[in-house]
């Protein structure tokens, strides 16, 4: 009964989208609403109101900048969340991750990350670098540069990769998104425009015209760096046990 | 005529994946299921490449290194999981 | 490590990465160029930092050279005997009689036996399950596929240059994660910023 | 035109060897033994599709990057192959053989 009653209420569910979707304009057609007014100032604006060559980078990081700041604190406020539930490691301590079965991780594995390890991390810091002119960008980057700290981390345990990325690495690192973005933002209003208006002081944008270029760099960089440290707390968080193992003087 | 060729190809792989999603999904154990997502993603990723020519845009060979990368992460990732966890076996 | 030879291998290091960027970018741009070359160098450091070393000590020039010939009669193996297992697979009877053998290598380090391992997964009909100090548990899937084990340890020395007399042994000692990883947290830890 | 013809061609036989490794993955009766199949034959038709679309490409950017994906996915897919036999082999997942016919107790460690 339970059971017919769902599939009824899906299948009206569907029958509902489905007639939505059939009233919707065609796709890609030019006379579509959402072709019609935005989308040609952005393709044709992008470049020189931006200065960036991709254009979605342009719509990320410049018109719609206030929302990726936002999201950006979406970010930092899932690594707060994670900490307010599972604590913050404490200054000084040194964690574990016990592994009670005892299996050291294999030999061929640890040799091929060891390998792969700033491969990745270069492609990462491209993806970054590049995200003004070739798809990418801060988040993407970061991610990456999160997935090699997640196969450092499992591969060489917890104890070697909290040592080698320490809290007070980690600590400034994690709100540098924010910072980053802010600060851009206020270089703007310094720059006597608005707030994220990507605009050095009149002195400083005399110097050369595509140091412009470089403030949206600039924020990828912050967003790269932030993702990937946020990344790598929270994984932290996640795979440690309350066993403190050594305390550091 | 190239490009329909290499349509052709990319639609068989992924018609090849979909089989492949069934060791992914029965298994029996949880390595089978993660040699079978692995190999959906190899194959995903030489979709990707033959996408990139077709459309002939040369940033998705981006993508395509970014999902290998990602690939090797998870199964690595997801095998010494299962090799050290004192973990039970669910058959 | 000494001083000197740690600082050539992290340019090494470096100029490897920057030929990474160079494809990666695809571009001779100057601004590229710099910009590839400081993050190359960027990388290195703190990839130093992070595993404790630049370069594995068995990779060297003369290696990298002999690499591209490696590949290619690596990759005349894999479809040679590729062809092997299209038979087993495409024979209805499935005529397959897995075991699991060891194989001791003389291969000295980490990094020679982790190529050969790999070799052997590659090559088809054996799989490299476990790797416990100079012993390969191998999965053959037909008795015949581990004659061809020996074949490819040759290869491998040829590669590294190792002689099958004289295994230096004395390596073994300094890779402490090696046998450890998590599991040895309890048995002994290395100093600060030693290799992983 | 013959450029063409090779990629073609090598597309062609990377299909080939994909069909074979998934019958070999739905075929055999183990973990250990449907290793063979995916880390080969897949690697295999894999690296010879990229290598005919670099060979389709000719001379152009996209060749060392198709190098570099090829390299990559034969090192990551041995090394991943690896990984997955042994964790079954740790966690002493029977292993099927021939003798007779049914799963037995591993015994190979």
């Amino acid at each position: 009964m339970k059971n017919l009653l769902a599939l009824l209420f899906i299948a009206a569910l569907a029958a509902l989208l489905l007639y939505v979707v059939a009233n919707m304009p065609p796709m890609g057609d030019p006379e579509n609403p959402t072709a019609t007014h935005v989308i040609p100032r952005y393709l044709e604006g992008a470049e020189e109101e931006t200065h960036t060559v991709n254009v979605i980078t342009g719509i990320i990081l410049n018109y719609r900048g206030y929302d990726t700041m936002g999201e950006v604190t979406v970010i930092f406020t899932a690594l707060a969340a994670a900490l307010a539930v599972l604590g913050r490691e404490r200054r000084g301590r040194i964690y574990a991750y016990v592994d009670r079965s005892g299996v050291p991780s294999s030999v061929i594995v640890r040799t091929m990350v060891r390998f792969l390890v700033p491969l990745i991390v270069l492609f990462s810091v491209y993806t970054i670098l590049h995200g003004e002119i070739s798809p990418g960008g801060g988040f993407q980057g970061g991610a990456i540069i999160g997935g090699s700290m997640i196969v450092f981390t499992t591969i060489f345990g917890l104890y070697e990769s909290s040592r080698r990325i320490p809290q007070k690495v980690r600590f400034p690192l994690e709100g540098a998104a924010v910072m980053v973005f802010f600060l851009v933002g206020v270089l703007g209003m310094v720059g006597g425009g608005d707030f994220l208006t990507y605009a050095w002081p009149k002195a400083a944008a005399a110097l050369h015209p595509a140091l412009v270029t470089w403030l949206t760099v600039l924020v990828e960089i912050g967003i790269g760096l932030g993702g990937a440290m946020v990344l790598t707390s929270i994984l932290f968080c996640m795979i440690r046990e309350e066993e403190e193992i050594a305390v550091v003087a | 005529m190239m490009d329909d060729f290499l349509t052709v190809i990319a639609l068989i792989i992924s018609l090849n994946a979909v089989i492949c999603l069934y060791r992914a999904a029965v298994g029996p154990t949880t390595q089978d299921r993660v040699l079978g997502v692995n190999i959906v993603g190899t194959k995903a990723l030489v979709v990707v490449v033959l996408v990139t020519f077709i459309q002939t845009e040369s940033f998705f060979l981006d993508v395509a290194l970014v999902y290998a990368l990602l690939l090797f992460v998870v199964t690595v990732a997801v095998s010494r999981y299962l090799e050290a966890e004192g973990w039970k076996e669910v058959a | 490590m000494t001083g000197d030879s740690a600082v050539r291998k992290k340019i090494l290091l470096t100029c490897i990465l920057f030929l990474f960027w160079v494809i990666f970018t695809a571009t001779l741009a100057l601004y590229d160029l710099v910009l590839g070359a400081v993050s190359s160098a960027l990388v290195a450091v703190l990839t130093v930092a992070l595993l404790g070393r630049a370069l594995d000590p068995r990779i060297t020039p003369m290696v990298l050279l002999r690499l591209p010939v490696f590949m290619v009669r690596l990759i005349w193996e894999i479809v040679k005997a590729n062809y092997d297992v299209a038979k087993i697979i495409l024979n209805p009877r499935l005529p397959i009689d897995p075991r699991i053998v060891e194989y001791r290598t003389y291969l000295p380090d980490d990094l020679p036996r982790t190529v050969f391992s790999d070799s052997i997964t590659l090559t088809p009909g054996t799989v490299t399950v476990e790797l416990t100090g100079d012993m390969l548990n191998v999965h053959c899937l037909c008795p015949y596929h581990q004659e061809g084990l020996a074949g490819l340890e040759r290869l491998v020395a040829w590669l590294f240059g190792v002689k099958k007399e004289g295994p230096a042994r004395g390596a073994q000692e300094t890779a402490f994660a090696a046998e450890g990883g998590a599991g040895s947290l309890t048995a002994g830890r290395p100093e600060r910023g030693g290799e992983v | 035109m013959a450029k063409d013809i090779v990629a073609g061609a090598l597309c062609c036989v990377g299909t080939f060897f994909f069909l074979l490794g998934t019958t070999g993955l739905l075929r055999m009766p183990d973990v250990f033994t449907r290793l063979h199949p995916s880390t080969k034959c897949d690697t295999l038709g894999a690296c010879s599709i990229i290598i005919g679309m670099a060979v389709h490409s000719g001379w152009s950017w996209e060749l060392p990057k198709l190098v570099i994906i090829a390299c990559f996915l034969l090192l990551s897919s041995a090394t991943c192959g690896h990984a997955i036999g042994r964790s079954a082999l740790r966690r002493d997942i029977p292993y099927w053989r021939k003798k007779t016919g049914e799963v037995e107790g591993g015994d190979g460690s």
